[in-house]
């Protein structure tokens, strides 16, 4: 029995568990920049989940078993997602245990109990986090779908490893669907990773938060677990992105030298695509909340128009 | 003969007295009996005047009771009616029918001088918190501030929304920023906000009660801590009311050094609210920028005048820091730097339109609701009242510069920043007139005692608004009361009203956008 | 006043009940009359069988006939929107057990009835048939899925996600409809299949939440989810075995809500397959509406668990709030079950489930679908899409045991404190979120769907309108499909009278509206 | 540049224009909507130069440069002058909300796929399945005339229509005869001169641009 494919697979997990931190440290970083101050550096997000890991837990009298289960939860899907996600390789035995739906649908249940964590303390933040967050998951998720649709369109597939293949084999050239599909899945991975313009991951603003105000009761762990997470989905939308629109450099099937190749192409274009998310939440101010229609609606036009252009055009 | 005072004579005949141990002699001062106290409202109200301050005072010192106090401001003009009340009735007519600003105003009387307002609809206590014992007054003179209160079980009522889906959001009193304490309650369905209730009197410090301690000189220091970012204005405040009543007059350089400090207060205040404003919508772009101007700002202020916020320069008599030439030469690079500076953010502000999205048509407070609100300073001038105390009664040096201030009628978040944007480039301007005609001489001189029952009066507009001082001098020449109204007393209602039917999330920002003073309010 | 006009409504709802029921029952028989006679050319009774009318010759518009008949008479059965009024106004009523029943039985006759008559007995037809069924289930997916949003009666919610729920299973039939009138066997099987797999997930988790609402109905003695809250402490099995049919009928994995709608997006997906190409670009739209029924029904879901089971109790009275006997709890526990069962060894049931797609349509799918083994589903083919729920549950099980035994290895203290209250001290059972504010950014977002008034009456302090006294908040959301049905053919006369006499306007918008409107029109034609 | 090349630099730029037109249609601001503008015409001259060069006529070239002098420089300078002039607040306003226009303006694109289908199998050209792409820029340039209120929105929505019709001539027979070409890039010249001197006219009149107080010129009934 060959064992690489499970090395590689467990590889990649440590890769996201290890860098989605340093991501996050990067945008930080380059934003602190961009803004004309000096920044915390790469790791402070590591020394954050560091403290949280080390603080006692304090937990709320009345939160249910749901409450200290969900960041469990959403941590593990992360980590299931990054198994099946090609990060570096395509050599992956998890690869078709989902397509790009499934891994839609993992983030979904994520989602679910952290909004559901979020009304159990019984709090008005809470409950007023989870119902935005299912609102804009409830806009978002059309649109990803109709991404996701001119993507297996051009590639025939919803696998992402598949999708890959037909990429690397030359079928599918710069399509302008593909070009509108891109733009869509950015604004929706800006909405889904809860950033500037949706949501600000930094503010202390209590009434303005969406993702933040579901986690508010969070404390030690349990808030370590959910942060990690957190930064994990940020990498994974990343690499999503990476694999369904710009593969290029991710090992092929059987190939482990590729590996150290397939690391830093990642890691380059980890780094461009923190200064492109720098650009956009430095220009851009948070959105009222209702706007959100529009901006996500813009998301659905885009990939809409990516499906249509398929049939038009391509 | 002055508007307000016409109005008077012709509706209340002999009742109406006019005094003259008030000063300075251009605000009138009159007396008439209580029961016609509410009848000088009406006759007020009908002449456009708006109520800027109601107090009340124990006057037992001078053997007299009590007394309540109301000021007027009509354009330029302003007069105060005050009536006695007898120690053993403790009651005075509600101006509330006339005057909405009067609903905080009276209920703080009743709660902290323990007057009660007759036909007030609302019967809860105002900066006074419902576990202080029922009978502790502390602006009576027989209260004893020395001594601790004993707790005690009380409860609040809060205004209560009802239907299927309301619930309230509490928001406060600790915030997560850094800011002052302060309770918000929310009635809201969703998003929508349905109502919403403040509860200030969280740093309730005892201040008016505590200048009675004091003498006139530490009043001052007092006074410039009343709110500390607008440390200027108010001891300048507290100086003039109390110059206007020793008839001291005070050197001219000393005067525009004092005009310099204001505009200097107003320009940085301005630029902190600007970047936090942006701040608050996720541009935090903006705040490290005016941050780092306003910074620059506050350590020239360190370098030339020996404190950060220009604390305890302005005193009695004068200024305790001058200004040599290679001072205004610094200033005037520095203004010239700023400047450029601030043009090149006001043109992002200007031209982002996600920033200009989320500002405009937020938290609208019209200008008829504002004018029955009797707001103050910039909340007024962007919602279409032409309110400012450097134009209308322009105390020195004033009357020799000249002020345009912008006046907006939106009344939403985008003109309360566009009338700090507009106000940062008139101040820049003022200070640059000013430093170039700077006139030579000293710059303190010496304060009398003022004179045993007299009264004082000031207003001086502040960066949020006209600040005003009333002060009286007890049977020794000591203070008997000391007024302090911050704008935030009035402004503070323009908030509950702006917000209504916004939504939850854009909450911060209106607030921010007032940016009113809980330290300020909570004397 | 309200409450009167509310009970008037209820008798209406009844009575078009009966109407709807009764009539639906009569196209029903029609359209097999129509059929039996075809069969048999009239002459005796035999052509009621159906294989006599399995064999029967139709002329296209007879047959055109029978299927709307049908269609109709059990779309009223089944509650597609716009025959569904009576449904959410039956099951409230009807004690949990039948409603149990009725959405886990009766609607699935109604599925069956047209299964039979369009695959089975007609067996050849149109495209636009299958169009037709399509855009019935697109509707009914999505408006069903927003009315149960709107509602915080529990059952009532439940109800209207039947509608949901048919409106699902009816994409996959029409989807199935449309590839088998253009001859692609294989696709059409896999929307059949996705379709039927739906309706006994249906039954499965709606079974579920029934018996669960059941149960919190018998220990609180209350429907109106506004005045629930917490009961997941005092009821902690019923509301983990509630939580499982939550997240079944949300549609995530690994449970059996998921399994059927991926296998419609999969059926969706392979569209393009079509030859004509309008319906090529149309029909990625209702995948899309299908993604926001799903999401939709995921947030109503939150909201139904997180009101009822989560939170502090918001009633104002206050039971004695008691979990339910183990007869209760086995049921809901079988059902539970069931739901994993059909979530994590889909192939397993479709294995089984592929001799109706033999049957009707002639073509299996899962020589494909369980090529790979039990463990992996594949629709068609590997390389095309792949999906293992049982893969997905032990990896997550995994992950998490994984990550809470390394968190557990030095035992960490876990402090129970109240819950931070900004330094108010004073927090109450109203200062929480509740179901009509959950739902509210949705409602104001697709509330031109309703029609939805809201008023806020300000009682003043003593003639000032500054600081109210008592504030009243009036909500009121209404059903637009009969405004939407009826009204506009009566108006629609007196309109026209009006409108025609308004054509002068003065609108540049409006003369372009015409211009453009009659281009289109002649476009239309003279292509 | 071989034909496949040309082929798919076509499509982009197809793409592109339709992503313009849509852009417009969703675009509040006035100074956005005429960059948007700008940017189509740039895309428009560069797919004519590309035709031109492709089907090797040279009178495109001109037309090309002719659009790009037009549309991209001197329509947008006029606009940005008359809306600093006229001192026309930022933002448009819109009558039908905006993500039911995007709906609006998906039905529109299919439609014109939809319509312009046979035309597609009878044509032999490398831009044929540009066509429908250039009838939706025409709808969406007829819809944003409907759904905004604003005369500088009208015109705009006017100017883009006509970018979608020049589109269509160049992808369906390359390009109209040069005679006709200029002949319209005249007419759009005075119409635009025209409609500017309306809006002084409207503006001076009305003390706005929004077009919907024309209807106050209705007799009253």
């Amino acid at each position: 029995m060959n064992l690489n494919p499970y090395i590689i697979e467990l590889l990649q997990v440590l890769t996201l568990l290890g860098l989605a931190p340093a991501f996050v440290g990067w945008v930080r970083m380059v934003k602190c920049w961009a803004q004309g101050r000096t920044s915390a550096g790469l790791f402070q997000p590591y020394r954050d989940l560091a403290k949280l890991f080390s603080k006692e837990v304090l937990l709320a009298e009345n939160a249910s078993w749901i409450f200290r289960f969900t960041p469990y939860l959403v941590f593990s899907t992360a980590v299931l997602a990054g198994g099946i996600i090609p990060i570096l390789s395509l050599d992956l035995p998890l690869a078709s245990t989902a397509d790009v739906i499934v891994i839609v649908a993992l983030f979904a249940i994520a989602r679910f109990f952290t909004a559901l964590a979020g009304m159990d303390i019984g709090t008005a933040f809470g409950g007023m986090g989870s119902s935005r967050e299912m609102m804009i998951a409830s806009l978002a998720e059309p649109a990803m779908l109709m991404a996701i649709f001119t993507v297996s369109l051009a590639n025939r597939s919803t696998s992402l490893s598949e999708i890959i293949q037909v990429i690397y084999s030359g079928q599918s050239v710069l399509r302008p669907s593909l070009a509108f599909a891109f733009l869509a899945f950015i604004l929706i991975a800006l909405a889904e990773t809860g950033r500037v313009p949706v949501d600000n991951p930094a503010t202390h603003l209590e009434l303005t938060m969406i993702h933040e105000a579901m986690i508010l009761e969070y404390s030690g762990r349990h808030l370590a677990l959910i942060e990690w997470a957190g930064m994990m989905k940020l990498f994974l939308f990343v690499i999503l992105g990476i694999a369904a629109f710009a593969p290029w450099g991710i090992a092929a099937k059987g190939s482990l030298l590729g590996i150290p190749e397939a690391l830093v192409y990642m890691v380059l274009k980890l780094g461009a695509v923190g200064i492109g998310i720098v650009l956009i939440e430095t220009g851009l101010a948070k959105m009222r909340l209702f706007r959100l229609t529009e901006f996500l609606g813009a998301a659905f036009l885009l990939a809409t128009l990516g499906m249509l252009s398929f049939f038009i055009l391509d | 003969m002055s508007v307000l005072k016409a109005a008077i004579v012709s509706a209340l005949k002999e009742d109406a007295r006019f005094r003259a141990r008030h000063y300075p002699e251009s605000v009138i001062f009159c007396v008439v009996p209580r029961a016609k106290f509410v009848e000088a409202g009406r006759v007020l109200k009908k002449a456009y005047a708006l109520l800027a301050a109601e107090w009340a005072t124990d006057e037992t010192p001078y053997v007299r009771g009590y007394a309540i106090y109301a000021c007027y401001r009509y354009g330029s003009e302003y007069l105060i009616v005050k009536s006695d009340i007898p120690l053993d009735d403790p009651v005075f007519p509600s101006l509330t029918k006339h005057f909405v600003p009067a609903y905080r105003f009276e209920r703080q009387i009743e709660s902290l001088m323990g007057l009660t307002a007759d036909k007030h609809p609302d019967a809860r206590p105002w900066i006074k918190f419902e576990d202080w014992p029922a009978d502790a007054w502390p602006l009576r003179k027989t209260f004893d501030a020395s001594k601790p209160l004993p707790r005690v079980q009380g409860e609040y009522k809060w205004a209560r929304a009802e239907g299927e889906g309301i619930y309230e959001i509490p928001v406060g009193p600790v915030h997560a920023g850094i800011i002052e304490p302060g309770h918000f309650r929310f009635q809201a369905v969703g998003e929508t906000i349905i109502n919403l209730e403040e509860r200030l009197g969280y740093v309730h410090k005892g201040i008016e009660k505590r200048f009675e301690a004091l003498s006139w000189d530490e009043g001052a220091r007092l006074a410039g801590r009343v709110s500390g970012d607008a440390t200027v204005a108010h001891s300048l405040t507290y100086c003039m009311a109390l110059e206007s009543m020793t008839a001291c007059s005070v050197p001219d350089r000393a005067n525009w050094l004092r005009a310099l400090f204001l505009e200097r207060e107003r320009i940085a205040n301005h630029l902190g609210d600007i970047g936090a404003i942006c701040n608050d919508v996720a541009f935090a772009f903006m705040l490290y920028q005016t941050m780092r101007l306003k910074e620059m700002l506050l350590r020239t202020n360190l370098r030339l005048f020996g404190h950060r916020f220009i604390m305890d320069r302005v005193l009695p008599g004068g200024v305790t820091a001058d200004i040599d030439s290679q001072g205004i030469t610094d200033i005037l690079g520095e203004l010239n730097y700023l400047s450029q500076e601030f043009e090149k953010l006001v043109v992002i502000i200007d031209e982002n339109s996600s920033l200009e999205d989320r500002t405009r048509a937020t938290g609208i407070l019209d200008p008829e609701t504002a004018r029955d609100l009797g707001v103050v300073g910039l909340v007024a001038r962007a919602s279409g009242l032409n309110l400012d105390c450097r134009i209308q009664n322009p105390f020195p040096p004033y009357d020799r510069i000249v002020v345009n201030v912008p006046v907006l009628i939106a009344g939403d978040v985008h003109a309360r920043v566009w009338v700090r944007v507009e106000e940062i480039r008139e101040s820049i301007r003022i200070i640059s007139e000013i430093l170039t005609t700077l006139p030579e001489g000293d710059i303190t001189t010496a304060v009398n005692a003022p004179w045993h029952d007299t009264s004082g009066f000031a207003a001086v507009e502040g960066w949020r608004g006209e600040i005003i001082y009333w002060l009286q001098a007890g049977p020794q020449g000591e203070i008997n009361r000391c007024m302090v109204r911050d704008p935030s007393t009035l402004s503070w209602l323009g908030l509950e009203r702006a917000v209504l039917g916004n939504i939850v999330p854009d909450f911060p920002v209106c607030n921010k956008s007032f940016n009113q003073s809980y330290s300020g309010h909570d004397l | 006043m309200i409450f009167e006009n509310e009970r008037q409504e209820n008798r209406r709802a009844a009575f078009l009940y009966l109407v709807v029921a009764h009539v639906g029952a009569i196209a029903i028989l029609l359209s097999f009359g129509v059929l039996a006679g075809f069969a048999t050319k009239s002459e005796s009774f035999l052509g009621y069988t159906f294989d006599a009318m399995r064999t029967a010759q139709l002329p296209i518009e007879w047959a055109t006939a029978a299927f709307f008949l049908s269609f109709f008479g059990f779309a009223a059965k089944a509650g597609v929107i716009p025959l569904h009024v009576w449904l959410p106004e039956a099951h409230p009523v009807a004690p949990s057990n039948v409603s149990a029943l009725m959405s886990g039985v009766m609607l699935k006759t109604a599925i069956y009835g047209i299964v039979r008559v369009t695959f089975d007995l007609i067996h050849v037809f149109p495209v636009w048939w299958g169009a037709i069924v399509l855009s019935f289930g697109l509707i009914s997916a999505v408006m069903g899925v927003l009315y149960a949003l709107m509602q915080h009666d529990l059952k009532r919610l439940l109800a209207y996600h039947s509608v949901e729920n048919i409106g699902i299973i009816l994409i996959g039939i029409g989807l199935a409809m449309i590839f088998k009138a253009f001859n692609l066997p294989l696709l059409a099987a896999l929307g059949l299949i996705a379709g039927l797999y739906h309706t006994m997930n249906h039954a499965m988790f709606k079974g579920l939440l029934f018996m669960g609402a059941g149960a919190v109905l018998h220990a609180t003695g209350e429907r109106n989810m506004e005045e629930m809250g917490g009961l997941i402490h005092r009821m902690p099995w019923t509301a983990a075995l509630f939580l499982i049919g939550c997240v079944s009928i949300s549609a995530l994995p690994p449970f059996n809500g998921f399994v059927s709608e991926w296998l419609t997006f999969q059926a969706f997906l392979l569209s393009p397959a079509l030859p004509s190409p309008l319906i090529r670009l149309l029909i990625p739209l209702g995948a899309a509406l299908l993604a926001l029924t799903g999401a939709l029904a995921a947030a109503c879901f939150v909201k139904a668990f997180g009101v009822t089971f989560l939170g502090h109790w918001r009633g104002h009275h206050n039971p004695k709030v008691h979990e339910v006997d183990w007869s209760m709890r086995i049921g809901m526990l079988l059902a539970a079950l069931t739901c994993f069962g059909l979530g994590i060894l889909p192939s397993v049931f479709i294995d089984w489930m592929d001799i109706i797609a033999e049957q009707l349509i002639g073509t299996t799918i899962a020589s494909s679908a369980g090529r790979y083994g039990w463990m992996w589903l594949t629709p068609v083919s590997y390389e095309r899409a792949s999906y293992s729920g049982f893969i997905v549950f032990v990896g997550i099980i995994l992950v998490l045991g994984i990550a809470y035994a390394l968190l557990h290895v030095r035992p960490g203290t876990i402090r129970r404190v109240p819950i931070w209250d900004c330094g108010f001290e004073k927090i109450n059972q109203r200062m929480q979120y509740n179901a009509t504010s959950f739902a509210m950014p949705i409602r104001r977002i697709f509330g031109y769907l309703f029609s939805i008034r809201e008023r806020v009456e300000l009682a003043p302090q003593a003639g000032h309108k500054a600081f109210p006294k008592k504030i009243q908040y009036h909500l009121s959301i209404r059903d637009r499909v009969w405004g939407w049905l009826y009204k506009p053919v009566v108006e629609a006369s007196f309109w026209m009278s009006r409108k025609v006499g308004k054509l002068q306007q003065g609108r540049i918008q409006a003369y372009l509206i015409y211009s453009f409107i009659t281009i289109i029109i002649l476009l239309v034609f003279l292509r | 540049m071989d034909l496949i090349t040309a082929a798919h630099v076509n499509s982009f730029l197809a793409a592109l224009v339709l992503l313009t037109a849509f852009g417009m249609l969703v675009q509040r601001r006035i100074y956005g909507l005429i960059n948007l503008f700008a940017w189509q015409g740039l895309f428009l001259s560069l797919n004519t130069a590309i035709v031109g060069y492709v089907a090797g006529k040279h009178h495109l070239y001109i037309s090309s440069l002719l659009t790009l002098s037009l549309k991209v420089f001197l329509l947008p300078y006029i606009l940005h002058v008359l809306i600093h002039r006229l001192k026309i607040r930022k933002e448009v306003e819109t009558i039908v909300n905006i993500p039911m226009t995007m709906l609006i303006g998906i039905a529109l694109v299919i439609f014109s796929y939809h319509l312009t289908a046979p035309v597609r199998e009878l044509s032999a050209m490398i831009t044929r399945s540009t066509l429908a792409i250039a009838l939706a820029t025409v709808m969406i340039g007829l819809l944003m005339m409907i759904t905004r209120r604003h005369a500088v929105t009208q015109i705009i929505g006017f100017l883009a229509l006509e970018n979608g019709l020049f589109f269509a001539a160049t992808s369906a027979t390359y390009g109209m005869p040069l005679v006709v070409e200029l002949g319209v890039a005249l007419d759009v010249l005075i119409a635009a001169f025209i409609f500017g001197i309306f809006f002084f006219h409207i503006h001076t009149t009305f003390d706005s641009l929004d077009v919907d107080q024309m209807a106050r010129l209705k007799e009253e009934d």
